[in-house]
């Protein structure tokens, strides 16, 4: 991989994170904030695999196996997180947490 | 040669841009999720560009595209029929379907 | 070499389609006609790539994979296409606008 | 017949230039403007970009990993989710509290502080990986991803199956008190006849083999017990989902030994190596291949019925279960219990 090639992958792993962070920030539905989480989540892993692939050669193999642990950790937390928002929002009729529910669609 | 495939690839991955436009205007939630299949054609096409140049293994992550790419749809199609688990060719759902919340 | 200008015309062709795909799935007024243009369009550029870059491979094995590959592209598009029609039209009624 | 002309260019960095902008593109999408649905949508057309940036990355394997999680999976579990959202009311999108600014100046101060971290990274040593390198040939396998992943970091992937099995655990959890004796998820069905079924039963077949197929592939070239085991995990869903695969109840034996499979497996492995002395968890040179590939068929089954049962969600029956006298329930609901105790019944 060429320098200028990683460096263009760390800049938009760098990027994606901070899009991923506005996100979590700034959305109320949980659902926006489980898709928010995951952003920054694939943000750092392209960062630390860009990182893995500065050298000349094939991208370094230990980046690589920790990321494809992580990926697959990220969908079993990202799927234990939409189970609770469902049981969340089935309780409560909407997917916000109590303290951030809009007067106007809380529930009945 | 590898280096017109790749220009190829930046073609399509133009189109994959013009697909990304339709997901944000919609308007319905159908026209999203074909965009969103055009997406995943697309990018196998763009795997298929690079196996010249990255590998012959590339070709299976095009294969793993190509057999997964429908399962979103297939997820989408079943979360909007009425119970969430049936069938939009299906007429009525079979009377044990279990109906969602009230 | 016969095979490379055989690459780029296909590739050219393949691309072609897909830019039509696109074209259609942005111009098209209703949500229909996009979807008869999109799974058309798009799959028979994959085709045109397909062959094109199997004119780039070697090995026997990776000329069947592309095969394979466009035939499980052409099951999914012939899939979703009918599915997602089929949802779209028993959600016409309801509001199903929302983003 | 002349050889068609060279590109003047390199069009490399332009390809990769195209895809860093349509990756940016799409998770700016999925986090501003309005609509959960749409939110979705451009996440799932995310993830299959960003597979095809690990492979502009030279990281093949992962490219695998992020397409067969990102279009099989992902994708099923959020627009899911939102269906149900949709049913209980609590799809629509509440508008984002006052705080955007700040969080848009977070965003910019991270993003900025990890560029800064990146341009402040050692210089990239001669020969990266050398050490991984001189020690490959006593891998047993040739892909130095499977590797790291079996042998030499073995422990991180023994611990990361666990935590498979504990991210399930804690799904069940929120099972409502009368549905424990329900099957997983809720109980799908489809047109016998109709496109569903048939894609379901013709993607099944081909999807094992192609699992399989990684599965054996990844000992000398991309793919392993992750990547075999997630196309696993999809085609199996694809089948639940048509109804032609019933999902199992919690207390079926041979769900249960899947589960704990790739586990247990990789721990007997690692205490058998420590009887015979080569220490926990450490392959000898001679047996590490088929050692190896023991353990990734193992893992492989088990990460595959773990995630199914993850997307597939907690158990749950039918609406009319009596919620005091549940049919069997395990734990049992004390009777009349208040309507809003987590758990209440429906």
């Amino acid at each position: 991989m060429t320098a200028a090639g990683a460096t263009l992958f760390a800049v938009l792993g760098a990027a994606l994170v901070g899009v991923g962070l506005f996100g979590l920030l700034s959305a109320r539905h949980l659902l926006r904030r489980v898709v928010a989480f995951n952003v920054i989540g694939s943000g750092i892993f392209v960062f630390f695999g860009a990182a893995g692939a500065r050298g000349t050669g094939a991208a370094d193999p230990v980046p690589q196996a920790l990321i494809i642990t992580g990926i697959v950790v990220a969908l079993a937390a990202s799927a234990l997180a939409v189970a609770l928002v469902v049981a969340l929002a089935r309780t409560r009729g909407a997917a916000t947490l109590p303290d951030e529910t809009a007067p106007e669609d809380r529930a009945p | 040669m590898t280096g017109w495939l790749i220009l190829f690839a930046v073609a399509l991955v133009l189109t994959l841009a013009g697909a990304l436009w339709r997901v944000w205007r919609g308007p319905r939630r159908a026209d999203r999720m074909m965009a969103a299949q055009l997406v995943g054609t697309g990018g196998v096409g763009v795997l298929m560009l690079l196996a010249p140049a990255h590998g012959a293994a590339v070709l299976d992550v095009a294969l793993v595209l190509a057999l997964l790419a429908a399962l979103a749809a297939v997820g989408f199609v079943k979360a909007s029929t009425p119970d969430g688990a049936g069938d939009p060719e299906e007429d009525a759902p079979p009377a044990g379907a279990r109906g969602d919340d009230r | 070499m016969i095979a490379d200008w055989l690459t780029l015309a296909f590739g050219a062709v393949g691309l072609v389609f897909f830019v039509a795909g696109t074209v259609g799935m942005i111009r098209f007024p209703d949500t229909f006609s996009r979807l008869h243009a999109l799974t058309k369009a798009d799959n028979l550029g994959l085709g045109f790539i397909a062959l094109a870059v199997a004119l780039q491979m070697e090995s026997l094995a990776d000329i069947v994979k592309l095969a394979v590959i466009w035939a499980l592209a052409l099951l999914a598009a012939g899939t979703v296409a009918q599915l997602v029609a089929r949802a779209a039209l028993r959600a016409e009624g309801s509001e199903d606008r929302d983003a | 017949m002349p050889e068609p002309p060279a590109l003047p260019f390199d069009p490399a960095l332009a390809l990769d230039a195209a895809l860093a902008v349509a990756i940016l593109g799409a998770a700016l999408a999925a986090v501003s403007g309005r609509g959960v649905f749409r939110a979705v949508v451009f996440f799932i057309a995310y993830g299959l970009m960003v597979s095809i940036g690990w492979v502009r990355l030279g990281s093949v394997d992962v490219a695998l990993a992020e397409a067969a999680i990102g279009a099989g999976l992902t994708g099923v579990l959020l627009l899911a989710a939102h269906g149900r959202l949709a049913r209980a009311g609590a799809a629509t999108d509440t508008p984002a509290g006052a705080g955007r600014g700040w969080a848009a100046l977070a965003g910019l101060a991270v993003s900025g502080a990890l560029v800064w971290a990146w341009f402040a990274l050692p210089p990239v040593p001669a020969r990266p990986g050398a050490e991984l390198a001189e020690a490959l040939p006593r891998a047993g396998v040739e892909n130095p991803v499977t590797a790291v992943l079996l042998n030499f970091r073995g422990w991180d992937t023994l611990l990361e199956s666990i935590i498979l099995l504990a991210a399930l655990v804690a799904v069940w959890m929120l099972t409502r008190d009368g549905d424990w004796r329900a099957p997983l998820g809720v109980p799908q069905h489809a047109n016998a006849e109709g496109v569903m079924a048939g894609f379901a039963r013709v993607l099944p077949p081909v999807g094992l083999m192609i699992g399989g197929y990684l599965l054996w592939a990844g000992a000398d070239a991309p793919g392993g017990a992750f990547q075999g085991g997630t196309v696993w995990a999809a085609v199996l869903l694809v089948a639940a989902l048509a109804g032609l695969w019933a999902p199992p109840r919690l207390e079926a034996a041979w769900f249960r030994a899947a589960l704990v499979l790739g586990g247990a497996v990789f721990v007997l492995a690692g205490l058998a190596l420590a009887g015979v002395g080569a220490g926990f968890l450490t392959l000898p040179e001679g047996a590490a291949k088929p050692v190896i590939l023991g353990i990734e068929l193992a893992l492989a089954v088990s990460i595959a019925v773990t995630l199914v049962a993850l997307v597939l969600g907690p158990p749950e029956g039918p609406p009319d279960a009596p919620p005091d006298a549940p049919p069997g329930a395990l734990p049992d609901a004390p009777p009349g219990a208040p309507p809003d105790a987590p758990g209440a019944p429906r």
